[in-house]
């Protein structure tokens, strides 16, 4: 299927666009009768918005829904692996100038992994657009600033310019700051400053890694940067391992602010606890701090990974068990599910840096589980908390009763929570445990302790988990709540969908497969000893073959060192690799040296031989007769 | 003939002789002079270069700067006589109404 | 060594060895004529300008005057002189004693300085090549001496407000205000006034200034008898206007009523000098007078040709130059006293006005229409107008170049 | 410089007779000092406050605008000693340039006319002006001659000297009265 | 050159000045001719002073696209490139969101005198001409103009003392300063002569020229660091703040805005220029610059961080902004980064005023019926009273502390660059640590505006919305996003900073 020019961008801006005519509508009004939940009488500004919400936020599920559609999820039906991830609907502009030529450019593109990242964004805001607009106070403004969200959110999963995912990951803070901090509880003011400071901190470190990747390499483009075949990567990877190391530890700094990471997740707590629902849900939405290990660590700091793998795996094991004790003691309904969130991105963590396929993909997913889980958690406990006005466990029990419906569908978010097999939990959790066995057969950690202290996180799980239920739904019923209603008209699509997928995903699993299968594959650096011995293509990137392709890329004297040493250009036997190749195969000027190599199609190394030795043999007679195929950048 | 270099001299010492008046002073008339004294310290270097070097820049860029210094006059005696109609003291230390 | 200070050495030796009168470099020593002229003059003339005003004022009163000491009451001003150096010199509780008495001094002394730069003649000299150098006989002859002028008759303020400030009398501080209100007030009108003077002759030097009103009226086609006359002097050639405007200035500069609101008796008792007696009162009496004559001296010298004869025919030509600058000087001092006996004092009010909104922007004006006026009667064609009087050097040649130098008279062939 | 030489002369000249005349009398005339005779002179009546005192505003503003029309004709004597002697083409600009800066001059001058700053009628103005704007022409606080607030006079600070007789009352008897009126005031260190 | 060629490249200063001048004396020529001061005066005065800004901004637009080289006026007194062009546009910018802001502050504080805009004009020409100068007496004489406009600016609240006490402060110090200048410049003067019988110049090209083939002297080097001082005092660099807090806090709310701007960007640009001619003899200067740089960044943003008052907040935090663009100054020493460095440079000037702007205009738009907006206690819980100023105020704030996608994003992002790219990654991580401590106190502004709830019942607002200052936060705000999504100024300001090197 032909990619639709200008879908990613339409993704992205189309919510700014609705966000502001949001907020140009009349606010609606805040009284409301004695006992009656929602709205009182005929309010017409109310009922604009929430028709506008659902509109909008319907029409953007649609257009991901076309994205997803028009995806191919092999397009070249070969396992590329070692060349980077390949992108589809890729968007390519000169943004900002740096002088020099230099662009910061805004450059799109999605593969598996952020599509699926951008269906769940654009169905969790739905659904939490719709809660939103029920709001006693300040619906208009949830509304425009989860529009808000959106846009940003897929811009940072759609972003191939460094510079730009910055942006979008910075961007996306400021209305989660806004929704938590001007609705949430008491403390949602300190929560709020908490939660941007930790995370601002973490960015402001990436940003000094960003810029001074681009001091090094000359380029912003995550692409160039993945693909080890490139002038940029090898530029970079030349320089000391402890300057890497620093580059390295100031991304995964970020990224573990953003996941939480253990030893980061202190803001997470109170930043959830304080924020309204929507507000909850809008911070387990900010999934770009995985989005950022696979897409920005996993490959361009390839070696850096594999000498800190362990030590990840150790935090994030650290964290599920952590987080599960924690939650186990807490007497405040919404702070239990805010732990546990530290327990289940901890599987995240295991499951991205055991450096295994099952294990990446089951990250993924449980990445994509904890999206719909915690979001259904999170809306019910605030239409709980919105009938019986307190989260405490010793005011709370007995809710089954009187709301059927609601304790069903919490159910439901229960069981993927503790990942019961047929729900989504167990789909994600349940590969990660085994592709950190896999890694921990070759890696430091020892053999099967990781694997093993993981598990006990879902005992764990299940032990909170279900208590939790029980002491909300089960039990004696307090008398005050004796009156309650069940859920209303616009409660019930918001639980709903987001129950149904849980199912979806736990049943279905291969739909949400099989586009990430080739991504994954993709991601996994071509250095990752856990997969070298199961996978066909393992190849083993070592110093000396960097050093080696950029000795080759400074004899043949086509390293354009100014302004700052950044090789640009390339010899005549190493081509453009694939993800260098703009849409359309227009190379940018001054790229390409020769302009008869532009039709030279793109050699896929799926051999051993062909990694095993540098790649700087030229061929004699450039093969200019043969007929073009698309290049593997992008999919024509 | 006095050499230029004495003139120098003698503008740097009023002009230090300014500097630190300004830092000690605390009354802002005093102030003002010791600033004058600046102006009127680079003024006798521009005289005395000029004059060394034989061009006429050196007293037409003393003009300029007397031409200034007036205008600063103005606005300073201005808001002076402002401060003292509101505050019946003009005295640095004592118009403290921001906090320092 | 300096050609003047090189004199200054010289004169010692005049006393002891007379031979050396043979060489000595007669134009150098033309300034301290006029230094010794001026200054007799002012001090000579103060006790008769004195006497003058009492008999005049009593004249124009209907009144006798002064006439028990000397002939006609002429020593009564010695008389006065006497009684006050042997008064008793009173100082107030609390004054500033340092410039209480700096105050009357800095009035004296800026007083007499300001005379250094009035010319009341020329001398004419021929150099060895038969060049003629006019040479104006004043103290000094000096490029900026229109500005020197200015600037002390602006310093002389100083003198009044020192007083009234340091006297520590309500009186006498409000006197000193009014002063120098006044005193800055009315420079301004007297700037714009002298700079259309200086702007038709293009030289703040005063001797050369005198040169440039002697010459034809407007550049018409004269009779020589026209030339230099009363027609060509700058009262008429500045179109009346700016005359005016000093002359009213002058009054109001030196005090002196009906602009004396400094010391207006009826208000202020004696204005800045309240707290002041014996001779330092009379220094500020004294001082008042010399700049009454030295400011009239100006006001001849810009406008009224300073010692240039009405007309360039015999009998005026006989009459020496410093004589018909001191009738000048003396029709300025009749003036003032005129104006005294006539003329009741303005209100503040009154005199802000006439300065600021009257007499500023009419001088402006004037200068520029002068300016304008100049415009048009310049060729436009040519390079540049010559020199205004090239005869006058504002310093003459030193010795070292040109050591016969001859005396001749003044009127004789001096100039073109 | 050699012809400024005779004016430092002059100047110095003019110092010594100035000097002669301030000093002269304090040489020969009597000495006899007295209280009253040193108290400053208010047309007879007890001087009371310090003569320092606030003076109307009009005196500053005046001050100020003449800085600014005196630093003008700074500029405007080198233009006009210079004019005359000019070629055609180049007078012609120097006179337009020149207009221009005076134009630019009397446009401050206007302002300064519409704004007042040169009216001295203090009442009407006063008057007419808080009609007009009452807050930012606000009343300008009186002049005052230091007497309103001022206590007693401080008998400390008027030297006594030896009893001369002096013209009326002697200043102990001036203060007699007073005397009482001071030492019921002041919380002195006695009382204590 | 000829003189009417120089003028006529002079003409938006020109028009600027001449509109000042009109606006001046409009208001008493009203009050002889009809009568009447107050009524029409508001409409005439900012009227004027509008119309006077965009003819002159469109015709500084002309000249840059018409200027293809540099114009040396006056006997290369001024020169008009693109650098000083787009400086000039960044500075009728901000005199245009001051007059549209003052209309309303001045009328509420019943204090609506025309002369307040004569003088945003009169200073706008002095900005203007501090960017063109060539000539360190001209830049001084235009330094003065601006200063003392906006003297009596900080002063103009005439029956607060604390507007008068700030206009002293900064009356005295910005003296002070200037007496430093032109010190410096008597010195530069003596010491620009490197050779005996070589003249002495004040004009910076031949400086420049001199610098290339020549040692610098000592006097020269002196007379520069003097420069600097005086420079660094107008542009609130840190050894030179002092006055900052105060006169920003003191003066009224639409004068802090203005002078916030204009006196920076003026005195950047002027920054920019001397230090650029000073390049060769960089070996004197780069590590005072440096420690200026760092020591501005720090000590602003750590000292803004305990303010309560946000009028005082912004002064410190306005030191820290002084403090990134001084990084760029230290850039320009490197030959490869020049041009990054100056486009850098005036991105951000733009960027700062028209965030600076807009936030002292949000508090403009508080400050009701006399009363000032200033603390944070002021601000608390205003998006339940005036949701769009609270919504406004979170823009600019967050522009200011440099979170995407904002403008002061993007241009704190150039000048990050562009410190890379001349080798100084101490300074890059300085400005972005400091960057991250700036965001703290201006989140607590939003916090308190925002996420607070109001000390008292937000009464009903009734009141007439103040409708130029919202139209000028609203300019502000839509260009503060706008240009920090699509920064299409950059490649007319990368021409602009390449400008000075013809």
């Amino acid at each position: 299927m032909q990619p639709i020019s200008g879908l990613l961008s339409a993704l992205i801006f189309l919510p700014v666009l609705e966000s502001i005519i949001i907020m140009l509508l009349p606010r609606p009004g805040t009284e409301q009768k004695e006992g009656q939940l929602g709205p009182g009488g005929f309010d017409f500004a109310r009922d604009l918005l929430v028709n506008s919400a659902l509109l909008f936020t319907t029409i953007n599920l649609l257009l991901a829904i076309v994205l997803f559609g028009a995806y191919h999820p092999n397009p070249l039906a070969l396992p590329v692996r070692g060349l980077g991830p390949v992108m589809q609907f890729r968007e390519r502009l000169n943004w900002i100038p740096l002088g020099g030529g230099h662009w910061v450019e805004y450059h799109l593109g999605v593969d598996g992994i952020s599509i699926l990242l951008i269906l769940l964004t654009n169905l969790v805001i739905l659904v939490s657009a719709v809660y939103a607009s029920q709001a006693k106070r300040g619906a208009r403004e949830m509304v425009a600033l989860l529009l808000l969200l959106e846009g940003g959110l897929i811009g940072a999963y759609s972003a191939l310019d460094l510079v730009l995912f910055y942006l979008f990951y910075e961007a996306t803070l400021i209305p989660t700051y806004l929704i938590v901090g001007q609705y949430g509880g008491p403390e949602r003011g300190k929560a709020a400053i908490k939660f941007f400071l930790y995370t601002f901190l973490g960015s402001v470190l990436m940003l000094v890694a960003i810029a001074a990747i681009y001091h090094y390499t000359g380029t912003f483009d995550i692409l160039a940067l993945s693909n080890p075949n490139s002038a940029a990567f090898a530029a970079l990877h030349r320089l000391s391992p402890h300057l890497l190391m620093l580059l390295f530890g100031a991304f995964a700094l970020a990224f573990a602010i953003k996941t939480p990471l253990f030893p980061f997740h202190t803001w997470l707590p109170d930043a959830y606890v304080e924020a309204p629902a929507v507000g909850s849900v809008a911070l387990v939405l900010l999934k770009t701090g995985v989005y950022g290990f696979v897409r920005i660590c996993l490959l361009i700091f390839s070696a850096q990974i594999n000498q800190l793998a362990p030590f990840f795996i150790v935090l994030g094991i650290i964290g599920i068990v952590y987080g599960a004790i924690v939650a186990s003691i807490q007497n405040d309904a919404k702070r239990l599910v805010a732990y546990s969130s530290v327990s289940h991105m901890g599987f995240v963590v295991v499951g991205i840096f055991s450096l295994t396929r099952i294990g990446l993909m089951g990250a993924l997913l449980a990445n994509l589980s904890h999206g719909l889980t915690t979001p259904l958690l999170f809306l019910g406990l605030g239409m709980l908390e919105e009938r019986c006005g307190t989260r405490l466990f010793r005011d709370l029990g007995g809710l089954r009763k009187v709301m059927p419906t609601l304790a069903t569908l919490l159910l439901i978010g229960t069981f993927s929570s503790m990942a019961v097999p047929f729900f989504s939990g167990f789909v994600g959790e349940f590969p990660v445990l085994l592709g950190s066995w896999i890694s921990s057969q070759t890696a430091t950690v020892g053999n099967f302790w990781p694997t093993a202290v993981a598990g006990t996180g879902m005992i764990f799980s299940a032990v909170y988990i279900l208590w939790w239920y029980q002491r909300l739904m089960l039990g004696p019923l307090p008398e005050t709540y004796r009156k309650l209603p069940d859920l209303g008209r616009y409660e019930w699509p918001v639980l709903v969908p987001l129950a149904a997928l849980i199912f979806w995903l736990g049943i279905g699993t291969h739909y949400w497969v099989r586009p990430m299968s080739l991504p994954v594959e993709q991601t996994i650096p071509a250095s990752s000893e856990a997969v070298r011995d199961d996978l066909p293509v393992a190849t083993l990137l070592n110093q000396q073959w960097i050093e080696e392709t950029y000795q080759a890329h400074r004899e043949h004297g086509t390293i354009r060192l100014a302004p700052t040493g950044i090789p640009t250009h390339f010899p005549p036997g190493v081509h453009p690799p694939s993800s260098m190749m703009p849409p359309g195969g227009r190379i940018p000027a001054g790229l390409s040296p020769n302009p008869q190599r532009r039709s030279v199609p793109q050699g896929l190394p799926f051999s051993n031989s062909r990694f095993s030795r540098p790649m700087v043999s030229p061929p004699k007679t450039p093969r200019a007769t043969t007929p073009a195929v698309p290049s593997g950048g992008n999919a024509k | 003939m006095v050499p230029t270099s004495y003139y120098l001299v003698l503008s740097a010492l009023l002009f230090i002789i300014g500097t630190a008046g300004v830092l000690v002073r605390r009354n802002p008339i005093q102030i003002f002079m010791c600033v004058e004294l600046m102006l009127n310290a680079a003024n006798i270097a521009f005289v005395a270069l000029g004059r060394h070097f034989g061009q006429i820049n050196g007293q037409m860029y003393a003009i300029f700067s007397l031409a200034v210094a007036a205008a600063e006059v103005s606005v300073g005696l201005g808001i002076i006589v402002a401060i003292f109609r509101l505050r019946e003291t003009i005295n640095i230390d004592e118009v403290n109404l921001l906090k320092q | 060594m300096t050609t003047q200070a090189g004199l200054l050495q010289k004169w010692y030796n005049l006393f002891i060895f007379p031979e050396y009168w043979h060489g000595i470099h007669l134009p150098s020593l033309v300034p301290y004529l006029g230094l010794v002229g001026i200054l007799a003059f002012a001090l000579g003339m103060l006790p008769f300008l004195i006497w003058i005003e009492r008999v005049v004022v009593a004249l124009m009163q209907d009144r006798i005057g002064p006439n028990r000491v000397g002939p006609r009451g002429l020593m009564q001003p010695a008389a006065d002189v006497i009684k006050l150096f042997f008064k008793e010199d009173i100082r107030p509780r609390d004054v500033d004693r340092f410039l209480y008495f700096l105050a009357p001094f800095l009035s004296m002394t800026i007083a007499i300085s300001a005379g250094a730069v009035l010319p009341w003649g020329s001398i004419a000299f021929r150099d060895a090549a038969g060049r003629v150098f006019l040479v104006p006989i004043t103290a000094g002859n000096i490029n900026v001496a229109l500005l020197y002028a200015l600037a002390m008759s602006s310093l002389s303020v100083y003198g009044l407000v020192l007083a009234g400030w340091s006297s520590n009398n309500k009186y006498s501080l409000l006197g000193g205000l009014r002063a120098s209100a006044q005193v800055i007030s009315y420079e301004l009108a007297m700037g714009v006034a002298l700079l259309c003077v200086v702007l038709l002759a293009g030289s703040l030097n005063l001797g050369q200034i005198v040169e440039a009103q002697n010459q034809l009226p407007f550049g018409w086609h004269l009779p020589a008898l026209f030339k230099g006359s009363l027609f060509s002097w700058f009262w008429l050639q500045s179109l009346v206007v700016p005359v005016v405007i000093y002359t009213i200035a002058m009054v109001a500069e030196t005090n002196r009523p009906p602009f004396d609101l400094p010391e207006a008796e009826s208000e202020l008792v004696a204005g800045y000098h309240t707290e002041y007696s014996a001779m330092k009162f009379a220094t500020f009496f004294a001082a008042e007078y010399i700049n009454m004559l030295l400011i009239s001296g100006l006001n001849a010298t810009i406008f009224w040709g300073g010692w240039l004869p009405p007309f360039n025919c015999v009998p005026f030509t006989l009459i020496p130059g410093f004589v018909w600058f001191g009738i000048k000087i003396m029709m300025g001092i009749y003036l003032y006293v005129w104006l005294r006996a006539s003329l009741p004092r303005l209100r503040y009010d009154a005199l802000m006005q006439l300065g600021w909104k009257r007499m500023l922007p009419i001088g402006l004006i004037w200068l520029f229409l002068l300016g304008g006026y100049s415009l048009l009667r310049t060729p436009k064609t040519g390079t540049a107008l010559p020199a205004p009087t090239p005869s006058i050097v504002p310093t003459p040649p030193t010795p070292r170049h040109s050591i016969q130098f001859m005396p001749i008279s003044a009127r004789q062939g001096g100039g073109k | 410089m050699d012809s400024y030489i005779p004016v430092f002369v002059m100047i110095v000249i003019g110092a010594l007779i100035a000097f002669v005349m301030v000093f002269g009398s304090a040489l020969l005339g009597p000495k006899k000092p007295g209280a009253v005779k040193a108290s400053p002179y208010e047309c007879g009546m007890t001087p009371v406050g310090s003569a320092r005192e606030r003076f109307p505003i009009k005196f500053y503003l005046v001050a100020m605008i003449f800085i600014v029309f005196d630093v003008e004709t700074i500029f405007l004597y080198p233009w006009a000693v210079n004019y005359r002697h000019l070629p055609y083409a180049l007078k012609a600009f120097n006179y337009i340039e020149m207009v221009i800066f005076v134009a630019i001059l009397f446009a401050g001058y206007l302002y300064i006319l519409g704004k007042g700053a040169l009216d001295w009628g203090e009442e009407e103005a006063v008057a007419e002006a808080l009609k007009r704007d009452p807050i930012v022409l606000a009343p300008r606080p009186a002049i005052r001659f230091g007497n309103e607030n001022s206590g007693p006079v401080d008998l400390e600070k008027i030297p006594v000297g030896p009893r001369v007789p002096v013209y009326g009352a002697s200043a102990q008897e001036l203060c007699q009265p007073l005397e009482q009126t001071t030492v019921r005031l002041l919380p002195t260190g006695e009382e204590r | 050159m000829t003189n009417s060629q120089s003028l006529h490249a002079l003409l938006p200063v020109l028009i600027v000045g001449i509109t000042g001048i009109l606006v001046m004396i409009a208001e008493p020529c009203m009050s002889w001719w009809w009568q009447d001061r107050r009524a029409p005066s508001r409409w005439l005065s900012s009227s004027l002073s509008l119309i006077g800004i965009g003819l002159a901004a469109c015709y500084a637009v002309a000249q840059i696209n018409a200027y293809a080289r540099n114009i040396y006026a006056f006997n290369g007194a001024l020169v008009i490139d693109h650098f000083s062009l787009s400086v000039s546009l960044v500075l009728l910018t901000s005199a245009a969101l001051a007059v549209l802001l003052a209309m309303n502050y001045l009328e509420e504080h019943k204090l609506n005198l025309g002369e307040y805009y004569a003088l945003i004009l009169f200073s706008t020409v002095g900005g203007m001409l501090m960017a063109m100068a060539n000539d360190l007496i001209v830049l001084f004489v235009a330094l003065e103009t601006l200063s003392l406009a906006l003297y009596v600016m900080a002063g103009f609240l005439r029956t607060s003392a604390r507007s008068e006490e700030a206009a002293l402060k900064y009356f005295l110090l910005g003296a002070f300063a200037a007496g430093f200048f032109l010190y410096g410049t008597a010195l530069i003067y003596g010491g620009s002569a490197q050779a005996a019988g070589m003249g002495g110049t004040t004009s910076l090209s031949e400086i420049a020229f001199r610098l290339q083939h020549g040692e610098p002297t000592f006097l020269l080097m002196a007379g520069m660091a003097l420069v600097l001082i005086g420079l660094g005092f107008k542009a609130a660099l840190v050894p030179f703040h002092m006055w900052t807090p105060d006169v920003y806090e003191g003066a009224p709310t639409s004068a802090s805005a203005y002078m916030a701007c204009t006196a920076k960007v003026a005195a950047f640009a002027a920054l920019l220029r001397f230090l650029w001619v000073m390049a060769p003899a960089h070996a004197f200067w780069i590590g005072a610059v440096e420690i200026i740089a760092v020591l501005s960044m720090f000590v602003g943003n750590l000292l803004a961080i305990t303010q309560e008052n946000v009028k005082r907040m912004l002064a410190y935090s306005s030191i820290a902004h002084a403090g990134y663009l001084t990084t760029a100054l230290a850039a320009i020493t490197s030959t490869s980064a020049q041009g990054a460095a100056f486009s850098a440079a005036l991105f951000y000037l733009l960027a700062y005023t028209l965030m600076t702007m807009g936030a002292f205009g949000v508090l403009v738009y508080l400050s009701r019926r006399g009363h000032d907006c200033q603390t944070l206690t002021d601000l608390r819980g205003i998006v339940q009273r005036e949701p769009i100023a609270a919504y406004l105020l979170a823009i600019f704030m967050l522009s200011l502390g440099g979170i995407p996608p904002t403008m002061g994003f993007v241009g704190k992002w150039l000048l990050f660059v562009a410190t890379l790219q001349a080798g100084l990654p101490g300074l890059a991580i300085a400005l972005a640590l400091a960057s991250l401590i700036a965001a703290y106190y201006y989140l607590r502004v939003i916090w308190a505006a925002c996420f607070q709830e109001p000390l008292e019942a937000a009464p009903a607002s009734s009141e007439p919305l103040p409708t130029w200052a919202t139209a000028s936060i609203c300019i502000s705000a839509v260009f503060t996003l706008l240009l920090g999504i699509v920064p299409v100024f950059v490649n007319t300001l990368m021409t602009a900073g390449r400008s000075m090197f013809r």
